[in-house]
């Protein structure tokens, strides 16, 4: 594929503008703060001691991972009942489910490592892991289907009907996992983020911790989104320059007889 | 987008409009545009015979025309419906068979024509009426289309497009791995279909024996059609 | 402080992960910004 | 009219799954090569678990697991035969609807799952030798019926999405397995309450096949409305 567009002229945008830079700054302070604070200022947890600074970072990616996979949700729905079938919701999609499994994935290592601290072993079958574990497995299901191959319509109209299934499965494995986890009277095991008493201070950092990654969210998320517009775009591009070599293949063929 | 003709007659197509019009169509597999601009336009009862190098497209065409094939650009009617807007209703009216003949392997080729049949409620003495006219009776009908020779299957899959009432007939290669008696029965039940108000798309390599066969010869090559003067 | 290493490590997961795939994920976007003129890009 | 194409979406189902159905009585994939396969991978379990005590404890388990395993090869055979020689194409060219297509392939898949897991309990009750009693036989009976439909309904919708794609084989089971978790979970625990494994009440059961039920109601209306679009180009 030739690299020189075919505008002629070298583009000099990328994917960068106004927005996102105000949103990347926004972020870089807020997550700045989180691990200053985090990691240096906020006091040890009275009988977790010092694995609760875990937290400042784990509830966040949490936060960040259920609200991707809510506005995949939201995006594949509107790209089903929109008459207008715009891809644009279905790029939204694919680069939200895409960020959701990323911050999924971080905050299933950091719940292990916070799990490894307070009871001592890596996985328990809380019913709030198990269901992130779920989503983080359905949603890589959801990548996958996403490269298959087909028109951009086709992928987006599969993908959206495919984000409307894991929606459906959620209630059913949450009930599931819960119902399950009931029978089993084990300890009194500590909720997952343990519900340490938070004083002001440490309260105020969760919440920068969840604005900072929100914001964060947004900035890939639009930075992601435009990668695939450039992508398709590209695909375009692609798809004329091969309808010029592939007339000129008629021509060629001509010659034969 | 079912379409609520299931069980009544059809209720979009007035019948005067071409069987096939095209204009200036591409479709694309897996980025490559195996259709690059086809305009093309084919009356209804005539025998059309596309061919072409390998590659140039033919297949495509014929899927396309099935409502296989989605379309990336220009638009196109297959019995005067809209081959995006209608395409259930299009399929409905429309039979393909290609080197894959649609039948399941493990039933017989009665049993093949009896589900087809099933599937848009035609009545036994069509099915029997159709394995007639494919000369599939008696000891024939019940062999598994496993243990039937090249000819047979080719003719059941025949036999389930008559079955269908198919009025758009599109064959892929359909002389390949028939011998000369095989292919001229073959010949006469395309001549039959067409002559029963069919239309019929073939495209083949034999150049020689198809070209009695059809009204009208169009070149296909590169994804486009390369009209041959007078044909 | 106790613990250090897995304290550490949760932030080092979670952010550098995070600046990995942010750091790939805009470089490719980049790349791509080179070969698409600026007329397809809708927020320029 | 609403009724006569009610009855003829019903007459074509059934077409599909007598189809289906009598293409497996002649190929007799599932009588030759799935249920063999599936008491195999019982046996292999037993293999595994080693001791007699926690084998016939987790019996229920692996029977479900079994069936997971012969569900994907089942699905695989049911597409198979249709993108063999192209007849989901003639399917989908012949303009049949999606729904019909979608709940004729079910049924048949789901009776030949039920064939499948009475030969698997059967066995297992063989090779591990849990405690048996009339009074669960209601609940296992309703397990059996819930979780097979369940099962039946979420393969044959993720079947149709992966049919005729290359990569298929990996790509299903990562698509099913997370989906049918629940029917995992539920199907198991009430085949424990039947069999009064670890002392589990038959009452214990119940709550688990409304948990089945609800999944099987829940994909029987995805399904319904996602078939068409997934194996739609």
């Amino acid at each position: 594929m030739a690299n020189a567009p075919a505008g002629g002229i070298t583009p000099t945008h990328d994917t960068g503008t106004r927005v996102t830079q105000v949103f990347g700054t926004l972020a870089a302070l807020g997550v700045a703060w989180l691990c200053a604070f985090g990691l240096l200022f906020s006091p040890a947890d009275r009988d977790q001691r010092e694995s609760v600074r875990i937290m400042y970072v784990h509830v966040p990616s949490a936060w960040v991972a259920y609200l991707a996979f809510g506005v995949t949700a939201v995006a594949s729905a509107l790209y089903l009942l929109r008459s207008s079938h715009s891809l644009t919701w279905d790029r939204l999609a694919g680069a939200s489910a895409e960020i959701g499994v990323l911050f999924m994935g971080v905050t299933l290592v950091t719940g292990m490592l916070w799990g490894r601290l307070s009871w001592g072993v890596f996985w328990t079958w809380d019913a709030r892991l198990t269901l992130t574990a779920f989503l983080f497995v359905t949603f890589l299901g959801y990548l996958a289907v996403r490269r298959l191959g087909g028109t951009q319509h086709q992928r987006a109209k599969r993908s959206a009907v495919l984000a409307m299934l894991g929606v459906l499965e959620i209630p059913l494995v949450h009930f599931s996992v819960r119902l399950w986890r009931s029978l089993h009277q084990d300890a009194t095991v500590a909720r997952i983020d343990g519900d340490p008493d938070l004083d002001g201070l440490m309260l105020f950092s969760l919440f920068v911790g969840l604005i900072a990654f929100t914001l964060l969210y947004v900035w890939l998320v639009i930075h992601r989104q435009r990668a695939l517009v450039l992508e398709d775009a590209l695909d375009d591009h692609g798809l004329d320059a091969a309808l010029v070599e592939r007339r000129a293949e008629a021509a060629l063929q001509g010659g034969g007889r | 987008m079912t379409s609520v003709d299931l069980a009544a007659g059809t209720t979009v197509d007035d019948g005067s409009r071409p069987a096939v019009e095209l204009s200036d169509v591409v479709a694309v597999i897996g980025g490559f545009p195996v259709l690059a601009g086809v305009d093309l336009r084919v009356e209804r009862g005539e025998i059309v015979l596309f061919h072409g190098p390998n590659g140039a497209g033919k297949t495509s065409l014929l899927r396309l025309c099935a409502g296989l094939l989605p379309l990336e650009r220009g638009t196109g009617t297959i019995l005067g419906m809209d081959v995006v807007d209608h395409r259930d209703e299009l399929r409905r009216r429309v039979g393909l068979v290609a080197h894959a003949n649609g039948l399941y392997q493990d039933l017989t080729v009665a049993e093949n024509v009896r589900f087809w049949a099933s599937m848009v409620d035609a009545d036994a003495s069509e099915v029997d009426g159709a394995l007639d006219r494919m000369g599939l009776r008696g000891r024939l009908a019940d062999a598994p289309i496993a243990r039937c020779s090249a000819g047979q299957r080719r003719r059941t899959a025949l036999a389930c497009l008559v079955v269908r009432r198919a009025e758009l007939w599109l064959l892929d290669e359909p002389h390949a791995a028939l011998d000369a008696a095989a292919r001229d029965q073959l010949d006469e039940i395309i001549r039959a279909a067409a002559a029963s108000g069919a239309t019929v798309l073939v495209a083949s390599h034999e150049l020689e024996r198809t070209m009695a066969l059809a009204t009208r010869h169009v070149e296909v090559r590169g994804g486009q059609i390369v009209e041959l003067p007078g044909g | 402080m106790e613990d250090a290493g897995f304290v550490i490590g949760s932030y080092v997961v979670v952010l550098g992960g995070i600046a990995v795939y942010a750091a790939t994920m805009i470089s490719r976007a980049r790349r791509l910004a080179r070969r698409v003129p600026d007329a397809d890009k809708p927020w320029t | 009219m609403a009724e006569r194409i009610r009855w003829i979406r019903w007459q074509r189902t059934r077409a599909i799954a007598a189809k289906d159905l009598r293409v497996e009585l002649r190929g007799r994939v599932l009588l030759n090569q799935v249920i063999p396969f599936s008491v195999l991978v019982l046996v292999l379990f037993g293999f595994a678990v080693d001791d007699d005590g926690i084998a016939q404890r987790v019996a229920p388990g692996l029977i479900w697991m079994a069936t997971l395993f012969s569900l994907l090869v089942m699905v695989q055979r049911t597409f198979a035969v249709e993108a063999a020689d192209g007849a989901l194409d003639s399917l989908r060219v012949a303009g049949v609807d999606p729904t019909v297509i979608f709940w004729g392939k079910a049924m048949a898949l789901a009776v030949q799952l039920a064939v499948l897991e009475i030969v698997l309990f059967a066995a297992a009750i063989i090779l591990f030798a849990p405690t048996l009693r009339v009074s669960g036989v209601a609940l296992l009976t309703a397990t059996w019926i819930v979780s097979t439909a369940g099962l039946a309904l979420v393969g044959t919708l993720y079947g149709g999405l992966t049919a005729g794609i290359q990569g298929r084989e990996t790509l299903l089971p990562l698509l099913v397995f997370p989906v049918v978790a629940p029917v995992l979970i539920g199907a198991t625990r009430a085949v424990e309450s039947g069999l009064g494994t670890t002392g589990a009440a038959v009452s214990e059961g119940w709550p688990w096949i409304g948990l089945l039920t609800v999944f099987g109601a829940a994909f029987a209306a995805g399904g319904t409305l996602a078939f068409g679009p997934l194996i739609d180009d």
